[in-house]
């Protein structure tokens, strides 16, 4: 094992980063959900790199466990996006504006 | 001289989710026309049958010629019912000339045609089986269909496109020792279309797949006007050789198949059925046939038909009746030529069944309709 | 080789991230999001977790990427290349990450972790089952309720009401 | 005619269903000066109900025809489903006499309900105007459809529309069916649209 | 005269002939043999008889076989003989090409008619060369307004996939290309990209009844998947293990289908619908949507696809030889090889100076590992054909209903047989094995 | 359970069929077996002999060149072209003989009902292809051969299906 | 070793099957219109549920708040607090949904999301363990993205669940890059041992820490609608379906709280951290735009949204000053009770009108007190309570909250101003409650009383009596506050 744990958790940061800077700068809603989706894999890989180097396994298990809630939350989000789509004919969260304060 | 050109196909402007497909000519799901299919998801909103890709005019062509060289043209429109598509207009010709028929004639006749019927239904068969994925049941009926023709051709002497209908008979007499080939064919063939049982109409896929769909009730198939196997299967009991027998098809004992579901697999079952009745009559034809005699009265070389009448005959083809409206002037050549063809009456019922199904019954359906395109554009 | 396929696989991952977000084509970008979670499933390999890592690719890979590229081509042709060009939110983006990724990358490389490595055998895949079974199993349950809820609901939503209804009548 | 009942019951399988006994072969002898009785009795329920409107044109065996002229051919037609039985129309053919400068338009009338007029055919015919130079859609070949009587009808008036360009008023899709889009010639079936060579 | 067929000219016949065996020899002059000395450079080098195996010696043995024996042996050793010949893609394509004779020859049987008859001398049994010809020499179209790298792409992935599955499936004790730890879910990983580069496929067409076709294939695959995983859980419980071959392994005795038949019906109708085999055809339904996702493909791309699905076909089928039929366990029917044989070695022509040792190349239990496995695959494999030959084509409502509800149910009944078999103490990691 | 049997007896009557009998004919090596030389005419009964309509037979020592199949042609097909021939024959004052192209017969066999003279027939030869279209077109010198058609395999019934022999 | 009859698995149980058999019974049925009967069944369910955590207090076999167990799950007074609360407020909603769901499609997904999301909340609260914590958050949050879509015709409720998804899948995305710090760090994740492993944290790991427990922050304060984190909240509170604005205002939002008192408060106080400041500067800005910007809301849906997050800011007072002040966190639970009662109450009230007259904007209110004289009556108790007027419950709750402001004042020289900004906000928030109530009573003459739906009617009377009672006599919810309360603040300080 030549990596050191400071390599991964740096992948992971940077994966963060680009995570936030697409929700910041994106107004696609699928974009957004990608986004939100990089961000999840750099937590994981986070969880699986820790629990590598601790040695434990609850990392692991906590990857398995993100990964099958985002896979649910990727699933209703997709469905709204469905719904939304039928309604608006767009994915742009910047166009849909029925709510105004 | 300019004509405006009156609305012809316009598609319409239609919602953004709804998906036009055009079904056919090229598509192996139509035959030769095309049907231009709104799709919602799998299900089919709307539907609008484009026929006339095949549109030969046969009726006006009609009008050239005289009573004889029409036969060759007027059983072209369905050539797997060659004889059947002829009938009527033959039929028409001799109360038209004046003719009359002899007895063994007429029997020949009945033999030819449900032999035809039946080559006619086996290649429904076939086509039904492949728009189902079924391809065993394309190869079977297609195969077996060979005996049938076998004894068409020693019969007339041609395999698809006979000519054998004249007015006054039959063109020629049967070959020597036809009776025995025919009956031990016959009997064969009808033993293997039992065989079709086991592996397509009590498949419970197939079962599954075609029962409840395109359901046409009673109600509707009368009002469509549709005949044939189609309104037999949702329970009218019209056939017009028991109704209106001709030539001797009230000596033969003659019963027909009903269903009442309306749906596809009705549809696609009474063929089959109807196929076995045709073994039957042709075993009674047979037997009841007067072994020898004339088979045609001489006529004269260009006959000229009853001036200024009209007559309209109709026969059961393999896909229902199926009628001829002749008008004469008293010429040789007939001054109209009519054909009442069942696919064209049975096509009314194609937009409305298919209305709300999901598009993989689109081929079923539709072919269940017992639906010849080309004899639909004549 | 260790670290040439660590190098690549970084790489590979940061660099379809980037992709995924900044690709004019949304299909495109889903496939390069493929892409990331496939990297992402390669660190896992290198870090000998390949329970996780295949549990990855059967789960994100498998069924995750199919259900967004099946939602982005239902969404129209020209939908899917729209780009919306907004400099200055863009600009403030990447600063707003830049910021992120430095701070954060600072505090790691400051912090202990930076000498941390290890050399023992790593957590087999059978610890995980066992620890799913004894530790975990109220959480495991919650997750079943969670997947339970979550496909009825959106099946739910995305079932379309007003065509059944429209063409049951015909 | 035939005594059968309509339908079979419903859990027959069609295997086993025991056909319908055969039909009285009735083969009404051959009189020519007499007219058949039976249809006979058809003409004369219309002629009876509409008077001088209607003219029969022949009574032969199974098969009654009766002109009509193009005012009264919906009221004629109303009756026959109605007062008749009458309950389908089998075909619908154009027919073109330049001479007359006319073009008799004929329906096929059958009955599958009525199982007495299971062999008859009531032949319909009325006549609409001719034009020389027709403007298919736009000029006085105009008949009243026959669709809301019988809905058998609808494309079989289509056709009869492209063939001999006669306009059916109130058709609701009166459209091209057979002839190719682009078609810009006479109707076909007319008799100065004359095949090539010929 | 005509222009269908031009007249036939020995002259010209030669010179074409002449153009290929040119062609022929330049790419073997240019591209083989380099590609061959490449391989023997870079490769790492046994050690054969004391010496290190350079190029050099490996040409001058060329002559004698006792001592290019030991040259197979070592390639026989490395991966790439692995991945390209034996237990990987040579022989899993060798076993497609055998099955789609065994189909066409099979189906016309049945359907009463020859079948391939002409090409090759007997029953025409080079009729698939002939196909595959064709299909190489007909040109590629791309739809114009196609997504061109994905449209490209797909045929090749769908082939790359395919032979990734083919890898996981152990032949023999020991043969198998990649022997991970948690093959099963390996498999899983692999067969959940069918249906993305299926759908991929299908949209960068860009046309309507491919992307119908598309979009059928999706969910069909994806909504099979689940019985299919929940089908095999019963096997992975009592074996307690995810690996392949320690699976075949735990079978000496019995196959599991004798305890769970049920999983291996419900394995099975899922198989044949990830195929897309008849009664499952229907992102190729002919006659609703032209050809379904494979429409817009012509050429070579729609023989790559084709190679993929057979190449599938066959790792579906070992994969059910392996999981429920017992993998390569069988009686002993291979002969022992002789003592003098394994002792002497063998004798050979009068190049060779004496017997020389080293034969036979494989031993005893791989050869009928192979031979069982083989003959349960080619069993499993007919079966998968013959549906296509008696049944009609389902619907889509049809196939989701039976998905979603029915298969899923015995999925979960088969695991509870399994559970029950476990607790009874009967079977599993810890019972009878 | 109702699924399942009607399931396994498609399999097992597929099965079964895998040995029975295939029903094909191998074409270019068999031919099928026509009930005579084809089909004739006979003009004073008014009734035909059945046979095959295949290609047409001229007999030259007949034909008087009276055009009537032509004209029963014409209405049909009008492939019956009257040719000039050379040889002078007696009854032929006109010196005219059909000449036939098979690209336009549809073998009805309308001119063969229409010749008096019993000078045209109709032979069992059906393989008529050509690379061209002049390839088709048979003059009377043609039509006066007689074909030879190979006729070896007839159907056959046996129990384990019907064949071709 | 968890008890299989400790309250969380029972709840589990209960609910679980509830809502995983009503879709199934649905489809066995094959009728969708019959909403009455799976609300009657999900009602049932919460009350027996409900019954049974008020058995357990009863029977005490509940440990007082133990904070930390070797399980994922632990059975103690606090989680149990929580859940009562949140129980009410689900029972608010299923009560509320049997008019408003009457001509919806699909009901029995409706009320089985419902009681899922109803243990996900519990369970935040019950959760000792990350990860456990992580998946009843997500198991709180995505029926709620659901349910707050559910009105699929509607466009605005689709983009509240649109906002509101992402957010919350942001949220979750935060809390698990927290977990996987904390996890890192002290290599566990139990919070128990998280916490010990802080306490005994190498300094070099301390920024790490830090980011964690920030990153927890960002994450439960999404949901708690915070003021950096709320731009989601009035869009969602808006657009969704009023019965599931209930559940989110009233319900959701306190099991952020929940959480952020399981780790964050004991976190931060082993971290050794000044982070209380920093806090109360949240609370100040979260009660003062709340507030501010509910003044200017013309929706009556909108300006409750608003002053949620006003009350968000209330509550983190006595988060902020909890390690100084043993009143700190009991104001903050007994607020936490009361403004679920008070807030389930007047988005009730909102269904009833909604449902009645389909109307939501302020100046439509007009003499509401004659049209809906129950309702309105219901609603103004509801919404005096909130403002924290005297005789009612809420006054005693804030009263507590800006006590334990000024009890903390000789350890944090800025706690008093905590409490002069609370009662400011509270007098501000008057304005605009007196507003409504002016709206309703003393304006409109003519309108004629319509017919109440039966179940809004019940639901105000519960509320009243609930608020007016313990307005009046306070002691006993008092008492179960004092015994649910977790003590840390002065015990675990190093």
């Amino acid at each position: 094992m030549t990596s050191e744990l400071v390599d991964f958790t740096l992948v992971s940061v940077a994966l963060l980063g680009i995570g936030i800077y697409g929700l910041a700068v994106k107004r696609n809603f699928i974009r957004m959900l990608f986004a939100v989706e990089i961000i999840i894999n750099a937590a994981n890989l986070n969880m699986v790199a820790f629990g590598r180097f601790l040695p434990h396994s609850g990392g692991q298990t906590m990857a398995l466990f993100s990964i099958a809630i985002a896979a649910a939350e990727v699933a209703v989000g997709l469905s709204l996006i469905i719904v939304a789509y039928r309604m608006y004919q767009n994915v742009d969260i910047a166009d849909f504006r029925s709510l105004k304060g | 001289m300019t004509f405006t050109l009156p609305p012809g196909l316009a598609l319409q402007k239609v919602d953004e989710r709804i998906m036009t497909l055009n079904v056919g000519p090229q598509h192996p799901g139509s035959g030769h026309m095309r049907i231009i299919v709104q799709i919602d998801g799998d299900y089919i909103v709307a539907c609008d049958p484009d026929p006339g890709y095949v549109h030969r005019g046969e009726e006006k062509m009609a009008e050239y010629r005289n009573y004889i060289t029409n036969i060759p043209h007027l059983e072209r429109p369905v050539i797997h019912d060659s004889c059947n598509v002829l009938y009527p207009y033959v039929l028409g010709a001799e109360e038209l000339l004046g003719i009359e028929v002899p007895e063994r004639a007429k029997y020949v006749r009945v033999i030819a045609s449900e032999l035809n019927r039946c080559i006619y239904i086996m290649y429904w068969l076939a086509i039904y089986g492949i728009f189902l994925g079924h391809s065993t049941m394309f190869m079977w009926p297609a195969g077996d269909r060979e005996l049938l023709i076998d004894l068409m051709e020693k019969m007339t002497g041609a395999r698809v496109t006979h000519a054998h209908f004249v007015p006054g008979g039959v063109r020629n007499d049967l070959p020597p020792n036809f009776e025995d080939v025919c009956l031990r064919q016959v009997n064969y063939f009808e033993k293997r279309i039992k065989e079709y049982a086991a592996v397509f109409y009590d498949n419970p896929i197939l079962i599954a797949r075609t029962r409840d769909t395109g359901v046409l009730s009673r109600q509707d198939a009368i009002r469509y006007g549709t005949t044939g196997s189609v309104l037999r299967a949702s329970g009218v009991d019209y056939d017009l050789r028991i109704k209106e027998p001709y030539d001797v098809y009230d000596e033969l004992d003659v019963h027909t198949n009903v269903m009442n579901e309306g749906d596809s697999y009705a549809r696609s079952r009474i063929p089959w059925l109807d196929m076995m009745e045709s073994c039957n009559i042709i075993r009674q034809a047979l037997q009841k046939m007067p072994k020898s005699g004339s088979v045609r009265t001489k006529l004269k070389p260009n006959p000229k038909g009853k001036g200024l009448d009209s007559v309209y005959k109709r026969v059961e083809s393999g896909r229902g009746s199926l009628g001829c409206y002749i008008v004469s002037d008293g010429k040789t050549e007939p001054y109209r030529v009519k054909l009442s063809v069942p696919s064209f009456r049975n096509l009314i019922a194609l937009p409305n069944l298919l209305k709300g199904e999901k598009l993989g019954n689109m081929p079923s359906v539709y072919w269940s309709l017992n639906y010849w395109p080309v004899e639909a554009d004549r | 080789m260790a670290d040439a396929v660590f190098l690549a696989l970084a790489v590979i991952t940061i660099g379809s991230a980037i992709a995924a977000l900044e690709l004019r084509s949304l299909i495109y970008g889903s496939i390069a999001l493929m892409g990331t979670l496939g990297g992402i499933a390669g660190f896992f390999f290198l870090l000998d977790a390949p329970f996780v890592a295949l549990f990855q690719l059967a789960v994100y890979v498998g069924s995750i990427a199919v259900l967004i590229l099946f939602t982005v081509m239902l969404v129209k042709r020209e939908l899917i290349f729209k780009k919306i060009e907004d400099k200055r939110r863009k600009f403030a983006g990447i600063g707003l990450m830049l910021v992120i990724m430095v701070s954060l990358g600072a505090v790691f490389l400051d912090s202990g972790i930076k000498t941390i490595t290890t050399d023992e055998p790593a957590p087999n895949f059978r610890d995980i089952g066992i620890d799913f079974v004894t530790y975990y199993w109220p959480a495991l349950i919650l997750m079943g309720l969670l997947l339970a809820g979550s496909v009825t609901g959106a099946l739910v939503l995305a079932k379309r009401e007003d065509v059944e209804n429209d063409q049951r009548a015909s | 005619m035939s005594t059968e009942t309509e339908i079979p019951p419903a859990d027959a399988k069609p295997e086993v269903a025991t056909p319908p006994p055969k039909p009285a072969a009735k083969k009404p002898e051959e009189t020519p000066v007499e007219l058949p009785a039976f249809e006979k009795s058809i003409s004369d329920k219309i002629v009876e109900k509409f008077g001088d409107k209607v003219e029969v044109g022949f009574v032969k065996e199974d098969r009654v025809r009766i002109n009509v002229g193009r005012e009264n051919v919906h009221e004629v037609a109303e009756f026959i489903r109605d007062g008749l039985n009458y309950d389908h129309v089998e075909s619908v053919s154009g027919v073109d006499y330049p001479q007359d400068n006319e073009i008799e338009v004929v329906y096929h009338i059958g009955s599958y309900t009525d199982s007495s007029l299971a062999r008859q055919i009531l032949v319909l015919a009325t006549r609409a105007q001719r034009e020389t130079n027709p403007i298919p859609g736009n000029d006085a070949t105009r008949l009243p459809t026959l669709r809301d009587i019988f809905y058998s009808v609808e494309f079989h008036e289509r056709e009869v529309f492209e063939m001999f360009g006669v306009f059916f008023e109130g058709h609701p899709d009166n459209r091209r069916l057979l002839l190719p889009e682009d078609w810009a010639d006479l109707p076909p079936l007319r008799k100065d649209f004359a095949i090539k060579g010929r | 005269m005509s222009v269908i067929a031009p007249k036939f000219k020995l002259s010209e016949f030669i010179k074409s002939l002449l153009d290929n065996v040119f062609w022929i020899i330049l790419i073997l002059v240019l591209i083989g043999i380099p590609a061959v000395m490449m391989i023997l450079f870079v490769i790492e080098m046994p050690v054969i008889n004391g010496e290190l195996l350079t190029p050099f010696l490996a040409l001058t043995w060329i002559a004698d076989p006792s001592r290019i024996l030991p040259v197979v042996k070592a390639f026989m050793a490395t991966d790439i003989f692995r991945v390209m010949a034996f237990p990987g893609f040579g022989f899993a394509a060798l076993l497609a090409a055998g099955t789609i004779f065994v189909e066409r020859k099979m189906l016309a049987k049945l359907q009463l008619r020859v079948g391939p008859f002409y090409c090759g001398k007997f029953e025409g049994i080079l009729q698939l060369m002939g196909d595959g010809l064709k299909l190489i020499s007909k040109e590629i179209i791309i739809p114009a307004k196609a997504d061109k790298p994905i449209f490209w792409a797909a045929p090749v992935l769908f082939v790359a996939t395919a032979a990734a599955f083919v890898a996981f499936i152990p032949v023999a004790p020991g043969w198998v290309v990649a022997d991970v730890e948690m093959g099963l879910l390996g498999v899983f990983a692999v067969i959940g990209f069918f249906p993305i580069i299926t759908i991929l496929s299908a949209w960068s067409a860009n046309s309507k009844f491919p992307f119908i076709g598309g979009i059928r294939a999706l969910f069909q695959m994806v909504s099979f998947e689940i019985p299919l995983i929940l089908s095999l859980l019963g096997v992975v419980m009592l074996t307690g293990s995810l690996n392949l071959s320690e699976i075949a392994a735990s079978q000496s005795s019995f196959p599991w289908i004798v305890f769970l038949p049920v999983g291996a019906i419900v394995f099975f109708i899922t198989m044949l619908a990830e195929l897309e085999r008849i009664p499952f055809d229907l992102p190729e339904a002919e006659s609703e949507i032209v050809a379904g996702w494979l429409t817009e493909l012509s050429g070579m791309m729609y023989g790559l696809v084709q190679l993929g699905t057979y190449l599938k076909l066959y790792a579906f089928a070992g994969l059910f030889v392996v999981l429920f039929l017992g993998g390569w366990n069988g009686p002993m029917v291979v002969p022992p090889f002789p003592v003098e044989l394994l002792e002497k070695g063998i004798e050979m022509g009068p190049i060779t100076a004496g017997p020389f040792p080293g034969l036979p190349l494989f031993t005893q239990e791989m050869l009928n590992g192979t031979l069982w496995f083989v003959l349960k695959t080619v069993a499993v494999i007919f079966f998968i054909l013959l549906p296509r030959g008696v049944f009609p084509r389902i619907r889509v409502d049809m196939l989701l209903s039976l998905g979603w509800t029915k298969l899923i149910g015995l999925a979960f009944v088969n695991i509870f047989i399994a559970l029950g078999l476990l607790y009874a103490g009967v079977l599993g990691p810890g019972g009878l094995q | 359970m109702g699924t399942a049997t009607g399931i396994i007896r498609a399999l097992n009557s597929g099965i079964k069929h895998i040995a029975t009998k295939r029903f094909t004919l191998r074409y270019p090596e068999e031919k099928l077996k026509f009930v005579g030389d084809g089909y004739q005419f006979d003009p004073s009964t008014g009734v035909g002999i059945a046979g095959l309509k295949g290609r047409h037979m001229l007999f030259h020592d007949h034909c008087t060149g009276c055009q009537l199949c032509s004209i029963a042609c014409e209405g049909v097909a009008e492939a019956i072209a009257m040719v000039k021939v050379p040889e002078e024959q007696k009854q032929n004052k006109k010196s005219i003989m059909p000449q036939i192209d098979y690209g336009k017969c549809v073998f009805c066999g309308l001119c063969v009902d229409a010749c008096p003279f019993y000078a045209l027939y109709m032979t069992n030869d059906y393989e008529l292809s050509s690379f061209s279209k002049e390839g088709l077109i048979y003059t009377p010198a043609q039509l006066q051969v007689k074909p030879y058609v190979a006729q070896d395999s007839e159907i056959q019934i046996s129990d384990r299906g019907a064949t071709h022999g | 070793m968890i008890e299989i009859t400790s309250t969380p698995l029972v709840l589990i149980a209960i609910l679980g099957t509830v809502g995983i058999l009503l879709p199934i019974i649905s489809i066995a049925r094959k009728e969708q219109g019959s909403n009455s009967f799976y609300a009657v069944i999900a009602f049932a369910a919460l009350i027996v549920s409900m019954g049974y955590v008020g058995y357990q207090f009863y029977a005490e076999n509940i440990a007082s708040s133990a904070l930390f167990s070797e399980d994922v799950i632990v059975d103690d007074a606090f989680g149990g607090f929580f859940a009562i609360a949140m129980l009410i407020v689900a029972v608010f909603t299923t009560v509320g949904s049997f008019n408003y769901m009457r001509k919806h499609n699909s009901p029995a997904v409706y009320y089985s999301l419902i009681l899922l999301a109803t243990i996900g909340m519990v369970l935040v609260a019950y959760s000792t363990d990350l990860i456990m914590l992580f998946v009843a958050w997500e198991l709180m949050s995505i029926p709620t993205y659901i349910l707050v879509g559910y009105m699929k015709k509607n466009p605005s409720s689709n983009e509240a669940a649109l906002k509101y998804f992402l957010f919350g899948a942001l949220s979750s995305a935060i809390i698990v890059y927290g977990i996987s710090i904390s996890y890192g760090l002290t290599g566990s994740t139990n919070i128990g041992e998280v916490i010990q492993g802080y306490s005994t944290l190498d300094p070099s790991l301390l920024p790490l820490a830090l980011l964690s427990v920030g990153m927890f922050i960002a994450g439960f304060g999404f949901k708690m609608g915070l003021v950096p984190f709320h731009q989601w909240l009035p869009d969602t509170y808006e657009g969704a379906p009023p019965t599931i604005t209930a559940l989110l205002a009233a319900a959701t939002k306190k099991a952020g709280f929940a959480a952020t008192i399981r780790i964050v408060v004991l976190g931060m106080v082993v971290l050794n951290l000044d982070w209380t400041l920093a806090l109360g500067i949240i609370a100040v800005m979260t009660m003062t735009i709340g507030n501010v910007a509910a003044i200017m809301q013309k929706s009556i849906s909108r300006m409750l949204a608003y002053s949620s997050i006003a009350h968000a800011g209330y509550i983190l007072i006595g988060l902020a000053v909890a390690p100084h002040s043993s009143l700190g966190l009991q104001g903050s639970l007994y607020q936490i009770m009361n403004h679920a009662v008070m807030k389930g109450a007047a988005f009730i009230a909102i269904v009833g009108i909604v449902t009645t007259l389909g109307v939501t904007h302020i100046d439509k209110l007009k003499g509401l007190g004659r049209r809906m004289p129950i309702t309105a009556l219901g609603m103004i108790i509801a919404l005096f309570a909130l403002a924290g007027v005297p005789p009612l419950s809420g006054f005693w709750s804030k009263l507590m909250l800006f006590g334990s402001a000024l009890d903390a004042s000789s350890a944090l020289w800025w706690a008093p101003w905590l409490a002069i900004a609370g009662v400011l906000n509270s007098a501000l928030s008057l304005a605009y409650y007196g507003w409504i109530t002016r709206k309703m009573y003393f304006e409109g003459e003519t309108e004629k009383r319509v017919v109440e739906p039966k179940s809004v009617i019940a639901v105000m009377i519960f509320s009243t009596i609930f608020l007016v009672g313990f307005g009046v006599y306070p002691e006993p919810l008092i008492k179960f506050v004092e015994f649910a309360t977790p003590v840390i603040s002065l015990g675990l300080m190093p």
